[in-house]
């Protein structure tokens, strides 16, 4: 459909810049969605590895600007795989869309920040404050309830306020909101420009918390199992590769994310406890607690029996990490 | 959340013109009527206000009325159709059922109600904002050449600016709820009323301020006496247009934090996956729109801003 | 109107004006006695406008010397009037001055009533005809504390027996209320059923090429003799007795 | 004063969008020009025309291009003013600077020229598409009082509908990238666009009719030789603004999974929490948009247009 | 013409003419020989413009008939040329018939000199002056194969000496090239200049009140005796000899 005369001319988008070209053994091709948030660091990798390592499959990362866009472009099929917040993939089974969870993206990586001069220390300081999260329908909200039930604080105690993650850290700067809830690398921001301070640390208050996931249209498992397997060792991979590589993971995912790659290096290296990309099974009990959460909070109206909306069978026995090279 | 008072102020203009709907929409963007063959300049009076009457009910409202409902009972009609079929799925497209079963719970749960007088403020107050400011802006500019040459690229550089790109900026300055979504609202709509305002003041006829200078108007004078009510009619015209777009903007307005508000709706809605409520609150907000455009055009009618219609 | 003879209302000494190098008007020497009804002709571009603007002091003369003797209204071609007022209130402006507010609403209604446009009060313009609107006009350069008026072609935009009965109109209405009065037309026909001085006007950089007094009474019959034979006479000054269409 | 600034706006018409860069704004949304008060109808050819080039030469070109280069710089000062002294901390307003390097990076790595070339394409097949529905639509609608009266309810509410609100359905029907993005900009131009047009039919004199039909012309010819010439300078001026709501929702549009386009930059310097990237996007969009705006302007002087604006 | 005398171009019978209630026109008779130029007046809003509509066949007569022997244009009040369109393109479209390309091409450059605009063959209506467009409007009509010219005040809207040369140009211009004329206006003195017979209307439901022949040659002085006595009848069956405003 595009006229696209600068192709030949002019030097191409960063992202394929630092490709050494599509991998000529590929045969097969899949579409990958995701957010420019470390939590999804690993569809870059992988996206990265598909076509610098031998794989059968070259996968392609689709970034989107926020959640609802991928609902609507994996409901239209446009992708049939991608990361997303775990309770809205719950949200979308619940309403007959196809989906399944086949692995995780991450472990941790969200963080309570507020403002650093404020002189909030715990969960109880922040009765009467006004907290934003990303989304209903994310973990972070779940979590943050049931962190307020333990403090024994009443729904009416906190004003909750969605925001866009971007806007986050602006909020907080200008005092509109007295902290968040959010995945990286949205609270780094706060920390580096010496606004915000991690008030906890999201394994903190859940050991092994969990905020997106792979999600899978069934059509696709159902139609190309190969590719998804493919696709869930290839991502199994990069989380090993990034885990042990963490600035070097950084530094590939930057022109991706278009972030500041000190931003992203800080988000990786400073503190181990921030963000891990190892452990990724999905387990059921993880996410019967998420269930449990969200059912208590009235936005999900009905159990999906979990071994529904979980497909484990693709996840590789031992996981080697990929085999990346990031030239310097 | 607003006081109850206020609320119901500002709703009974609405109750009185959802019953008329739609006329006049004639006059969008179209300040004159054409000029016809018969020349009736030396007609008296009598013929004129006759001739005025007769074509003012020359045709009946009700036929004026019925086309238009059939118009829209068809697209209601098409759609019922689509959804019956299944052409689409209906995650893609929801039936009116549903539509109208998330109206009748949003409206029980006074939430569409609420979201309505809270999207009505917002954009009731930035756009009397853009107007208060805006107006005297645009006669100013629109009497000095000058001016109007030195400011005219700024104005049309920043009408070009989404109010999306300025959400950072909104949040930074005006924190979030309702002021960002004021700012927002007032970005998209000012800069399109001062050039559509400074552009009517440069065309009115200079024999007005010939005459106002015969009969020694003071300048403050002939600001408020000649020029405000010579553009006055194209006044009323380029408020109706940026209101439309302060409508149009109220989604993305109400992205910053708000918690409540149409646009919000629309948002909750797309996140909770409910394409229904959404269709829902784009139905509000469509028809909403129309009526307060319709509003705008009962100013047409006013007797000394009528003329700029007329002839 | 003889007991006021000698009040000059305007005077032009040897008055030139150029605009920007276009030369205009050429050392023109005028004079309009008090209640005196001149009538300027002359072809287009002439500098008739300029010359009304001379006198109303909106433009300053090149050269020469302009002196003025009274309070200046004028009516101009087109429409004047503000159609955002009502007829009463267009005719209010001529009686800004007045702070009587009973007076002044007195006045009012004399002036509708001289103008026939009783029960017309509370319309706009634009709910009027024409014939009507340049009425209005009338009364509201005659209000007040108006002597001179300046009349920039009024009646042109309006048809041919309109403009006959406006002719009329203007006649009984300054019989009633004697102003003195600067009247520019192209309609030779016009300028001689009413003028008590015809000045014609010669082509630009103009002069005047003839001043014609015309003493009958008025009101005029456009075929009475005194109108024919000014009529001939100023066709003749302007060469239109035989014109050709070459040069319109 | 009074005279010159008479003489003044009596002259401007002409001049005003011959050399300098941003003036057509005066045509914005206003076709005719005022009245003035010499009658010139009788005015000989020679003297018309060497008025004209008179008039077009009173100002220099220069004057015209100083005054809002200085009011650009001093606003560009007071941006460097503002952030030398820190009166906002940098990641509320970032500096100049930061911004001139992001350009500079984004130049030299081609992606700027390539999100301008995205977007301008996507602008462009939608808002060619809303042209050519949308003229013949507002054609016909404009020739016929009934259809007229029976859709213009539905085109104003769609009217009111905000891209952000369609955004699902773009994706749905019409699935990621260029294709939905070019949905929503035609989605937010057709509709002001169709009904601009049809009140711009509505005016036109009735006496062309009566004359292509004295002269026999077919009902065709009719609609291709009068009534479209008849509204071309408002054909203009309407594509005029509906191309600036089609340039606005380019940010909108390129929400829907674009990989490129300014507007996508917007959002993804958002996510990249790079303010200064954003800003400098927003310039380009800015730029962007008034040079087009200007292309326009240069159809208002072709010679069969350049009558609408004239007399 | 003498030999053409019996050729009737147009016939009206017994015609009447109701707007849904609004009685306007009323058993008219009227023939029109071919090369005769018939000039219509009558007060305004007595049906004038719709006598015209009807005898070019735009409307139906409410009762009677009207019978039309040959090309029928028009020429209107207000500016009927195509604004988008240049002089020569205008005047092309008299002879949009003619498929010779070479042909057409002749006449119009003819057309042009007929009508003194060379070289403003280029130029759009809005670069020239009202005389001009007028004239332009004239060869427009006249162009190609047209027999009857319907005028409806083609030149009211232009100022008086302007309108005083058109005069001579039409004469001339029907001298070069015979039409049947129906010439409608509100200027008395316009009709006495050119009629060949003047019929005068009465007020609404108008009837012909007056058939008055002239007979003199054209052009006509407008200060020349046959003009003047014309012009005296016709006002005095108007009753505009000493007209007063209260009817404007
Ligand atoms: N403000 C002005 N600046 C420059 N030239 C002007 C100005 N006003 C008038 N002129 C020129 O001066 C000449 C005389 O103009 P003026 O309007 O006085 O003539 P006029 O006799 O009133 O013409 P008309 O019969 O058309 O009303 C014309 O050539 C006109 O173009
Ligand atoms: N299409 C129409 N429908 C209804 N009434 C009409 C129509 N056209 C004209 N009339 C009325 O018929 C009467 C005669 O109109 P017409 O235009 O023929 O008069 P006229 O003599 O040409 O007037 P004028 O001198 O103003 O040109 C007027 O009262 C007018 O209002
Ligand atoms: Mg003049
Ligand atoms: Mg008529």
């Amino acid at each position: 459909l595009r006229f696209k005369p600068w192709n030949k001319t002019a030097p191409l988008n960063v992202r394929d810049v630092v490709h050494d070209g599509p991998n000529t053994l590929a045969t097969r091709e899949l579409t990958v969605g995701y957010l420019p948030v470390t939590c999804h660091l690993t569809c870059p990798v992988t996206d990265f590895a598909s076509k610098t390592t031998k794989s059968n499959t070259n996968f392609n990362s689709r970034v989107f600007t926020d959640f609802p866009t991928v609902v609507s472009a994996l409901e239209a099929k446009q992708v049939q795989a991608t990361f997303m917040i775990v309770p809205l993939a719950m949200k979308l089974r619940e309403q007959g869309v196809p989906v399944k969870i086949c692995y995780l993206g991450h472990r941790d990586g969200s963080e309570i920040i507020v403002a650093k001069k404020s002189n909030i220390r715990s969960m109880g300081d922040l009765k009467g404050k006004t907290v934003a999260i990303p989304s209903l329908f994310s973990n972070q909200n779940f979590v943050f309830h049931k962190l307020m039930a333990d403090y024994g604080l009443k729904e009416e105690d906190i004003r909750f306020v969605v925001l866009p993650p971007p806007d986050m850290p602006t909020s907080l700067a200008s005092g509109a909101i007295d902290g968040y809830f959010v995945g990286e690398p949205f609270c780094a921001k706060a920390e580096l420009d010496g606004y915000g301070r991690v008030l906890y640390y999201a394994r903190d208050i859940w050991p092994n918390f969990i905020s997106c996931a792979l999600v899978v249209h069934e059509d696709l498992i159902n139609d190309k199992p190969d590719v998804v397997r493919d696709l869930v060792r290839g991502i199994a991979q990069s989380g090993a590769w990034a885990e042990k590589n963490r600035s070097e993971a950084a530094n590939l995912v930057a022109p991706y994310f278009r972030q500041d790659q000190k931003v992203l290096e800080y988000v990786l290296t400073s503190e181990p406890r921030r963000v891990s990309y190892v452990q990724l099974t999905p387990s059921e009990q993880d996410f019967k607690l998420i269930q449990d959460m969200g059912i208590g909070l009235g936005l999900l109206k009905k159990r999906v029996p979990l071994n529904e909306l979980i497909d484990d069978r693709f996840i590789p026995q031992d996981i080697e990490p990929a085999n990346i090279q990031v030239k310097r | 959340m607003l006081a109850k008072s206020a609320m119901e102020r500002r709703l009974r203009p609405v109750k009185e013109y959802l019953f008329s709907p739609f006329r006049g929409i004639r006059l969008f963007l179209s300040t004159k009527s054409q000029s016809d063959l018969s020349n009736s300049d030396t007609a008296s009076v009598r013929e004129i206000s006759k001739e005025k009457v007769t074509s003012r009910h020359s045709r009946s409202n009700r036929s004026r009325l019925v086309l238009p409902i059939i118009v829209l009972l068809s697209l209601v009609i098409l759609w019922s159709l689509i959804s019956f079929f299944n052409l689409f799925p209906s995650y893609a497209l929801p039936t009116p059922l549903a539509v109208l079963k998330s109206f009748k719970e949003e409206l029980i749960s006074g939430r569409l109600f609420n979201d309505m007088i809270a999207s009505l403020w917002r954009v009731a107050v930035g756009f009397v904002l853009s107007a208060l400011l805006g107006i005297p802006l645009g006669l100013w500019l629109g009497q000095h050449l000058r001016a109007r040459e030195a400011f005219t690229p700024m104005l049309n550089f920043f009408r070009f600016l989404s109010p999306l790109a300025w959400i950072p900026f909104a949040i930074l300055w005006f924190h979030i709820g309702d002021k960002p979504a004021i700012f927002l609202i007032f970005m998209a709509s000012f800069f399109p009323l001062v050039i559509a305002i400074m552009s009517a003041v440069a065309t009115i006829p200079a024999i007005y301020f010939r005459v106002a200078y015969d009969f020694k108007y003071s300048s403050w004078e002939t600001i408020t006496r000649v020029t405000f009510p010579a553009v006055l009619p194209q006044i009323i015209t380029s408020l109706r247009v940026s209101y439309g777009i302060a409508w149009v903007v109220i989604v993305a307005a109400e992205m910053v934090g708000c918690q409540d508000g149409l646009g919000y709706g629309i948002w909750e809605a797309r996140n909770g996956l409910r394409l229904d409520a959404a269709v829902c609150y784009m139905i509000v907000i469509g028809l909403l729109g129309m009526g307060i455009d319709r509003l705008f055009m009962q100013f047409t009618k006013m007797p000394n801003i009528r003329w700029g219609y007329e002839r | 109107m003889s007991d006021e003879n000698e009040i000059w209302r305007l005077t032009l000494e040897n008055v030139s004006h150029d605009y920007s190098g276009l030369a205009v008007l050429r050392n023109l020497n005028l004079r309009v006695k008090a209640g005196e009804m001149v009538v300027i002709v002359g072809p287009s571009g002439c500098g008739k406008t300029t010359l009304l603007n001379l006198l109303s002091g909106y433009i300053k003369p090149s050269s020469g010397s302009v002196e003025i003797d009274g309070v200046i209204r004028t009516v101009y071609q087109q429409d004047g009037l503000f159609p955002w007022l009502t007829v009463e209130q267009n005719i209010a402006m001529g009686l800004r001055n007045l702070d009587d507010k009973q007076k002044r609403e007195r006045e009012i209604k004399d002036l509708v009533e001289l103008i026939h446009l009783e029960g017309f009060e509370h319309h706009y313009p634009h709910q009027l005809s024409g014939g009507m609107r340049q009425r209005v006009e009338l009364a509201r350069v005659i209000a007040g504390d108006s002597d001179i008026l300046l009349m920039d072609e009024p009646f042109s935009a309006l048809d041919y027996q309109t403009r006959l009965r406006m002719r009329y109109e203007l006649v009984r209405i300054l019989k009633k209320r004697p102003r003195t009065v600067v009247f520019v037309t192209h309609d030779i026909e016009e300028a001689a059923q009413l003028a008590d001085k015809v000045i014609v006007l010669s082509t630009r950089p103009a002069h005047i090429s003839r001043k014609l007094n015309i003493n009958t009474d008025r009101p005029r019959n456009p075929t009475s003799d005194s109108v024919i034979a000014a009529t001939r006479e100023i066709l003749d000054v302007l060469g239109l007795e035989t014109p050709t269409g070459k040069d319109i």
